[in-house]
Order: C-alpha cells, then structure tokens, then sequence
C-alpha cells in the first residue's frame, strides 16, 4: 500500500478547493447520497437542458478529501456532457474502482484520463472505495430522477 | 473427504467419558465440531481479532471481509438469491422470533388466524404464542397420524382467509419425520399464504433449496451445523425483509439518527443490530466447508444407513418403542422401554459413555398428543458409525440387567 | 498479574499490521482477547462440548456447570444479590432492547415519557425510538454541557409524573464522560422511576457495584470485557424480571406447554431461550479471571495516565481539537484536526499500524450537538503503553505532513 | 460413580411397586411439582388432623425411578409423624441430598434410615438431584399451603 499514491496532488488539491460547490440555480436534477458509516452526507444538484445535456452540475456536502475530491472531479468532468456520455462515464468509473483490471478509456482525453486516474489509488483500500463512489451513484441517481436517497452501504 | 475419515476431524473422539470412548448421538441437540472450525475461531482471535463493519483500520476492513464471506457461502448453501436475504442472529429461536414480531406487528389482527404443526419445538410455536396473547390471534394446529406424518390434507383443511402465515419444521427433532415442505408451500402460495420453515434439524442432515422449496422465511442454528455457539441464521425473501419493520434496534443498523426520527440501514445490516458474534460467524465458514467437503449426498447416505441399522436393531431390544414411524425419515430415533424410565435410560448409558437426551425434547405439544410425558431419544451426526449404535444397544440392553427386567 | 505483565497475555500483539506492531486504539468499538480465554474456547469446544441445560448425560452436566460457574463470576463481578439476576444475551444493544420491549410492553401508554441522555450510544435511542413509534411514548434528552457532562439540574427538570424510565449511559463512548450514575438514581428513585445504565463502555474500565448504583437495570457487551464476542449481560433487579413479562420465546423459557396455555420457566432461564451461546459463556469466565489478576484498582490507575499522557502529547499537535473535557475522563479520546477529516486520519494512521475508529460512533445526536458528523477516536485498553501512545501522535504528525499541512 | 449405588434395590422396588399413590380422602392440604426438563409432575395430597398429626400422605404422578422411589419413602416415613417432625425429616433430606458432609440421623430409627441413606447416592448424579427432592419440597409446599407449583428448576 501507498499512501501516495492514494493522497496524490490532485486529490488533496481538489479537496481542499472543491470545485462547483453549492446549489445552482434552476437545478432540474436533485439527489441526495449518505454514508452511514460515517455520516457523511452529500448532494447533487444537476441542470439538464432541453438537449440533454448537463448544463450544469454542483455539490454540497462534507466528507473525507476522496469524498470531495471525487465529487469535486467528477462536476467537473462531466458538466458540459451529454446525458448519454455522462452515464458511460459513470459506469468507467466504477468499472475502474472496483476491478482490479485495465480500464479502457477510449472516450477520454489526456487530461480527463489524468483526473480518473487520480482516483484509482482508492482500489487498494477497500473500506475507502465507498467515499470515491458515493457521488458517482448518487449522480446516477440524479439523472434517473429517483427519489430515494442512496444509502452507501447498499451500493456493491 | 470420505466418510470414514470423519470421525478424525472431531478432536472430542479423542476423549473419554467416565472411562469409554464417547459415544455421541445427541448432535440433534447440538453437534460436535470439526477442527478446521475451532482452529478458525483460534486464530480469529490470536491474529484478526476486530469489531466489523464500524472501523475503517486493516484489522476491521479483513474482519469484515472474512465476515462477509460466510454470509455468501450460507447464500450458495441454502441457494438463495442474494447475501441481502441472508440474517445472522444469535440461535435459530432469535430467527423465528425475528419472523414472529415483524410479521405479526404488521400483519396481524385480532382472530386472524397461524397454523402451526403438532411436530413443532417450543421455538416454533412460543413466538406465535406471543401473537394470540398480544394480538388475539388464533393458532391452529396441523396434525399428525399415528405414523408422526403432517396429515396433508387435515392442514390443508385447517386453511380459511384469516390464515396469515403458515410455521412448520423441516425436520422433527422428535420423530426424524421429514416434512413435505415444498408440497405444503404450493398449497399456501395458492392462497397467498407465505410459509416459515424450521430448519434447525434439517440444515445439518438434508439438501436445502430455499429457491426449490420456495418458502419465504428459513430458520437455521449454526451449533446444530457443526459450527460455534453463539450463531443463527434467517433466510428471508428479499420483498419480506423489505417490507417488514426492523427487529432488535441499536447500533448498525440505522442509516440516520436525530432526535426526531431515525431510518434505517439497508439489507441484510437492518437487521443486525449491535455487535455480531463476529468469531462465530467467521468460523461458520469452515463449518459449510465441511459439510461440502464430505459432500451433501454422501452425509444422507451415511446417516440414513446408520438409522436403518440403528432401527433394526434396536427394535430386536425386548420391550423398546420407537416414536414414529414416518415415510420419510431422518436420523433421529426416540423411543422409550417399558418400565425404565428415559432419565433412568439416559444415566444408565451415559455411564458406558454414551450420550443420548432424555425428556420432551421441547415438543411437549407433541408429547401430549402421544401421551407421554418423555422419551429416549439417540440422534445421529455425520460422525457416528455402525459402532457408536452397537454401543447404544448393548448399553440399552444393561438398563434392562439394572431394572432386573427379563 | 503486574501491568507491564499484561500485554504479552494477548497474542495478537505478536503480530504486524502493514509490516508495522499493532497499536490498537479502538478498545471502545471491542478489546483484545487474552490468551486464557482463547484457550479456554479452544479447550471446551475440543474436549467438553455440549449443549446445557436440556440433555443430563455427562458432557452436558459439566458444560452446565460451568456455564452456571460464569453466572457466579458475573454475579460477583456486578456485586448482584443473586445469580437469577443475571441473564445472558447476545450482546447489551439486545440486552437494553429486552427491557425496553418487555419494560415497555407493561408500563408505557401512550404520552408517557422515557428520558435519555444526548450522550446515547444508538442501542440505547433505537429501542426506546421503537416505543414512541409502537406506543406513543414521548423521548426527552437529558441535555449535556460543552465538557461533555450531562446537566443534572436539566435531567431533574425533564422528570414530571409521565416520567417511566431513565435510561442513560456509565461511560460515554465518545467523550469518555465517567456519567455520575448514583446522583442519577437517587434523583429517580424519589419519584418511582426505574433507571438503565448502559454499562458498555463501564464494565471493562471502572469498579461496578450494582447494588451500590442501586440501579433497576445494567447492561454489558462481553466481547469489550475481553470477552469472546456473541455474549451479552442483563443485570436486573430480580423484581422487574419477576414482573416483566418474558422476551424471545422458545425452548429453554417455558415452565409447561400445552395447545392452549403457556407457563413460563422461573429466573435466569424465563429470559434465556433457545441454544445460549455455551461455549462463548463459559469462556468469559476468563475475562473475568483476568480482570481480578490485573485488579480493578490497577487497570483504573494504569488506564488513567495514559490517558492523561495522551491527552497531554495530543493537545501539543498543532489543530488538533479534543472532543469533550468531562469532570470524570475515561481512556475514550476522541478528535478531530483541522483540514482532515478522521476517514483520511485513519487510513494514515492505520499504515503505521495504529487502529483508531473514525466517524460517528453510533452517537449521531451528540454528533449533532457538538455540529460535527464525524470524529477520530482513540480508546484505550488495559494493554496499551506510553509507547503506543507515541506511535499514535507520531502518526497523526504525519497525516499532516501528507495534507501538507504547516 | 457406581450404578449399582444409585439403583439399590430399595429404590428399584419402590419405583416398581409405590406406596400411598393415588389421592387420598379427605386431605386437607395439597400441592403439585413439575420437573420442566423432562415434564414429569407430582402431586401431594396430606390430610393433617387437630392435632398437627399427618394422619395420611399419598401422591400422584408420573417419573422416573428415582423420583417415584423418592416419593414413595417420604409418604412412608412422613404418615404417622407430626408437622414438625415433618419438617425436620424434610431439612435432614435436602441436606443430605446436597451436601457430601455426614448427616446426623438422631432422630430416626434404623429402618427409617436405610431408607432415606438409600437414595443418598445420587449426590453423585447432579442432574438427577432434582429428581429426588422434587417431591419433598412439593410437601414442605403443601405443609405451608402455598399455592404456587413447585418447580425444580427454581430449588437450589
Ligand atoms: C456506550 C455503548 N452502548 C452500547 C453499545 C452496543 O454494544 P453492542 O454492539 O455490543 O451491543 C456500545 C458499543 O458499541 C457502546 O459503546
Ligand atoms: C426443530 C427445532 N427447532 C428449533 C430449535 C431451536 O434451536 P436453538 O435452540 O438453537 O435456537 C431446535 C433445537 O433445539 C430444534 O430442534
């Protein structure tokens, strides 16, 4: 194990200035995400416009630094997307944290691969890959527009 | 593993009782354990011992995985659908309660209506008790014929629409009656009728399929699986254990707290409230490895040779009564003799080093209906052989030599 | 035994944990086992195995003794007037949840009100939650001071005439607040109303005296009494187990069974159905054993400079802020820093081999009054040392220098 | 332990063949034992007269041989005696019963102790105790007229 290549730069960057933080204005999308573990609690707030496209995307919340990193992250890579490639993404992510195997991100550019990435070093620490996936889920969650909150401990 | 080598994995062989090997055959009261199980809880607790589920340390993060892991084989075991249906409690008693108190929180009402078998232990029939006294609720019991066999159709008849849950045991820890649970489940289902099944006895000796019997609720003692102490299980369909309130409340298993109003975990930690016998259930593991090593198929074979021979000659014992005669019977052979009495039965045998029960075994509804006030009773585990029920005989035979009875 | 004899009794401290010794700071969530009472699981389930209670062969009169011996030793331990007073459970979350249903059950209607403290460990708010739900019943919380200290002058303006039960914690499990309990009693017993202490984090760091307390019920979690874990303890006056009606019903409880009426079996056993965990109780027996070769006077001395040590070397770290300064500290040191949240804290810590919990603790209200949703906590145990304390503050030194922080 | 020491004859002979079973007429006291562990149960019926004088004493039930031998003596030694003999007999029984220590028999004859010194061997036998004092604490019961049943689960 090592710690750096779980805290790396980019994390503990993101983590100490989150990105789109707060609640945007005339959010279309809302979800909700806790971990009961901890209790710590986040929320999405996403603009879909006609088009389909993520117009916007912000967060509140409090977590761990890989809580709000990968939250942090994750608003930023996928606003300006559309639906359909913010969801592929999605299962990328996933997809890379819980398999041990390569990930192919054939639809990424350097730069977007670099932030992914930045994440990866949760995999090596099982009782952490909750705090990287939560917002993913509750994104989601968001988009397919359920009203139940996700719960940390019921995602694999 | 074969068969023979059994016996070697059970370090309590080894032993003597009051100077004779040990002859066990109460392993339908609890089961002796193999020592791939004690070793696991060994060194469980001199090299990973830590709490699960609440700490994120190396200690927890492998506890809880270990954890983890035995509730996917119990999942594999009983062939269930997902680790979610898949409870850990402290006995199979916890289990059925658990059903009990849920079920009949929500859905049960004054002279509504729970049948139940007059082969059940205490265990399956005290918890819905609770219900007639709490709820006014009306028991019914399904009965038996002569040969300890469910009569099908008396249960069947005993059905009206105030029915709401049926509670029947597997296996009889009396009679060794095998109970057509897969037969009574589609009688119930036609009326919507979800089934609870007593599993206690049946786990250890014969193939479980939740998905193939198609009950909704199964209730299993690990002791009684060649596994620790301390240990239950309860299957449940997914949609119950959705659908039903939480049971014993506590620590792991909310999901918010606030002085106003509280939620709860998601399946299977709702119900799993407070510390887990985390050892316990970590061993259990070794305990299903077991069983599969020997393999399921060769476990019947054995045993139900064993009762056979046990039966046979047994009955050649002057004056010996078996309890039952069902069609479909397992390892467990109750019986009593004229004129000696089973405690008197039990301190004879004991004295040649064999264990046997003596009593009503916690089926005194049972009891009454055979008009008796106790029995003998041998039962048989994966680790008895042809020699044990030799013993058991002629030990049975020198009760008759101290009771001075030709 | 002498203090510095003590660690080398628990095996697990032999190992590494990420090539690193264990420094194990989470006594709170559960303790180390020592080496007595793994032997003795080792040596009952190799050689002594039986269930108790049901069977009389030989094997099961033993295990009944000695499972009856660990009843005396708790007995003793808690300073009860009688062993009927002593029931065993699976862990105190089921122990307080047996009063409270029962408890509930007879004597709380609808607008009746149950005080806590804002310092409860969730297994002490969800089961009394469960009665405002089921009953109407109404919870008021005790509020506490910015020490961590329960306001007594609060507590006593909560009690009107609907006051029927107190039920508050010993030892917060997060602040390490030592709860003044026989204030607390004598202030209810003026007006009738029973008291519960949850008596987790107590029991394994401070002289219990029930009878000294005076208090109607106490509860206990073996497994962090360096217990084996699936064993919990109820202390009640044998009063309200006489009055209370029974909990889990099964084998075991029952005095007679028939088709239509139910007796229940007297005290311990009217609380103790189905399979006890046999071996986990007998086991105990050990710990306790441990506990009086260390001595209590000892293990309070010991445990009360570490604490001070730490709190002193703790409070040097730069933004490191101390949750909680009690009248009356125990070994429970819980933090948080400045720009790090205790997930990160922990996993850092947790490479040095140091294992601390991070979160709420199952303490969300208090959480909630001090506006925090979690915190890192290090509990301290009787096998701890000055050095492990060392190792803990170098390594969260260190978990600011991978936040890069100044 | 011996087998032949807790099956004399004497008990084999009143567990085949009890005396004073069957309820007895007019009795002016009763009380009932039940043994939860295996189900058996004892009934006491005494009739005492004027002068505190057990004048009959029989039972009813169902037991093993030590239980039903055990009853069978009490009725025999107990019938004939006073209420404070009575008692007396009962105490010497408990304690002999329980503890290993030599018990004073001062007060019986030779008879009379041959009897009661014939179920002493079932000290030995923790588990069967309770099968041979059920029945004397089910007439200390009904000497002091209590209502509840006795259960051997809840005397020491
Ligand atoms: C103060 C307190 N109460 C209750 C509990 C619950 O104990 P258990 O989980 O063993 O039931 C704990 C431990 O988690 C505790 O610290
Ligand atoms: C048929 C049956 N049901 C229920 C039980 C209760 O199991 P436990 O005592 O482990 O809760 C037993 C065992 O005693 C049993 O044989």
């Amino acid at each position: 194990m090592d710690l750096k290549q779980l805290y790396q730069d980019i994390i503990l960057e993101h983590g100490k200035n989150p990105r789109n933080f707060g609640k945007c204005e005339n959010h279309t999308n809302e979800a909700r995400g806790h971990n009961p573990l901890c209790g710590d609690q986040v929320q999405i707030f996403l603009k879909m416009n006609k088009e389909k496209k993520v117009e916007n995307l912000t967060f509140q919340g409090s977590g761990c630094a890989i809580s709000i990193a990968s939250t942090s992250i994750m608003t930023e890579l996928v606003k300006g997307k559309s639906i359909e490639s913010a969801k592929k993404l999605i299962e990328l992510f996933l997809t890379m944290i819980k398999s041990s195997e390569e990930t192919k991100f054939d639809e990424c550019d350097e730069d977007e691969k670099t932030k992914i990435m930045s994440l990866s070093g949760v995999t090596k620490y099982p009782m952490r890959v909750k705090c990287a996936t939560l917002a993913w889920h509750t994104l989601s969650s968001a988009i397919e527009g359920k009203k139940q909150e996700v719960n940390s401990e019921s995602i694999d | 593993m074969k068969i023979n080598d059994v016996k070697s994995q059970f370090p309590i062989f080894s032993k003597k009782i009051n100077g004779k090997h040990l002859v066990y055959l109460d392993s339908s009261n609890s089961s002796q354990k193999p020592i791939k199980v004690i070793n696991s809880l060994d060194n469980f607790y001199k090299n990973e011992f830590s709490n699960i589920g609440r700490s994120i340390h190396s200690l927890a993060v492998n506890a809880t995985n270990k954890f983890e892991e035995t509730r996917m084989s119990v999942k594999n075991f009983l062939n269930a659908n997902s680790k979610e249906e898949i409870i850990f409690t402290k006995n199979a008693t916890e289990s059925i309660n658990l059903v009990a108190h849920t079920f009949g929180q929500q859905n049960i009402n004054k002279g509504d209506e729970i049948i139940i078998s007059e082969l059940e232990h205490h265990s399956n029939y005290v918890p819905w008790h609770y219900l007639r006294q709490t709820k006014g609720a009306v028991i019914k019991f399904a009965p038996i014929d002569e040969n300890g066999d469910i009569i099908i159709g008396e249960l069947k008849k005993l059905i009206t629409s105030k029915t709401k849950i049926i509670a029947v045991t597997h296996l009889s820890n009396v009679t060794g009656t095998i109970v057509p649970i897969k037969e009574i489940v589609e009688i119930a289902n036609k009326k919507n009728i979800p089934v609870l099944v007593d599993g206690c006895q049946s786990a250890p000796h014969i193939k479980i399929d939740v998905k193939d019997l198609n009950c909704d609720f199964y209730a299993i003692s690990c002791h009684k699986v060649y596994g620790p102490t301390g240990v239950g299980i309860l299957y449940a369909k997914k949609k119950w254990l959705e659908r039903l309130p939480p049971y014993i409340g506590g620590g792991g298993m909310i999901s918010e707290v606030g002085k106003e109003k509280i939620t709860y975990a998601p399946l299977p930690e709702k119900y799993e409230a407070g510390t887990m016998p985390t050892a316990e259930v970590v061993a259990f593991n070794e305990s299903i490895k077991f069983m599969e090593a020997v393999g399921i198929e060769n476990i019947i074979k054995h045993e139900k040779e064993l009762t056979n021979y046990a039966l046979e000659k047994l009955k050649k014992i002057n004056s010996i009564n078996i309890i039952g005669n069902p069609k479909n019977k397992a390892g467990v052979i109750s019986f009593t003799m004229k004129g000696i009495h089973p405690h008197d039965i039990s301190t004879i045998v004991d004295e040649e080093g064999v264990a046997i029960r003596a009593g009503h075994h916690c089926c005194q509804v049972l009891h009454q209906k055979l008009n008796l006030t106790a029995t003998a009773r041998a039962s048989i585990g994966v680790y008895n052989t042809k020699e044990d029920i030799d013993v058991l005989c002629d030990s049975i035979k020198k009760c008759r030599k101290v009771f001075e009875l030709q």
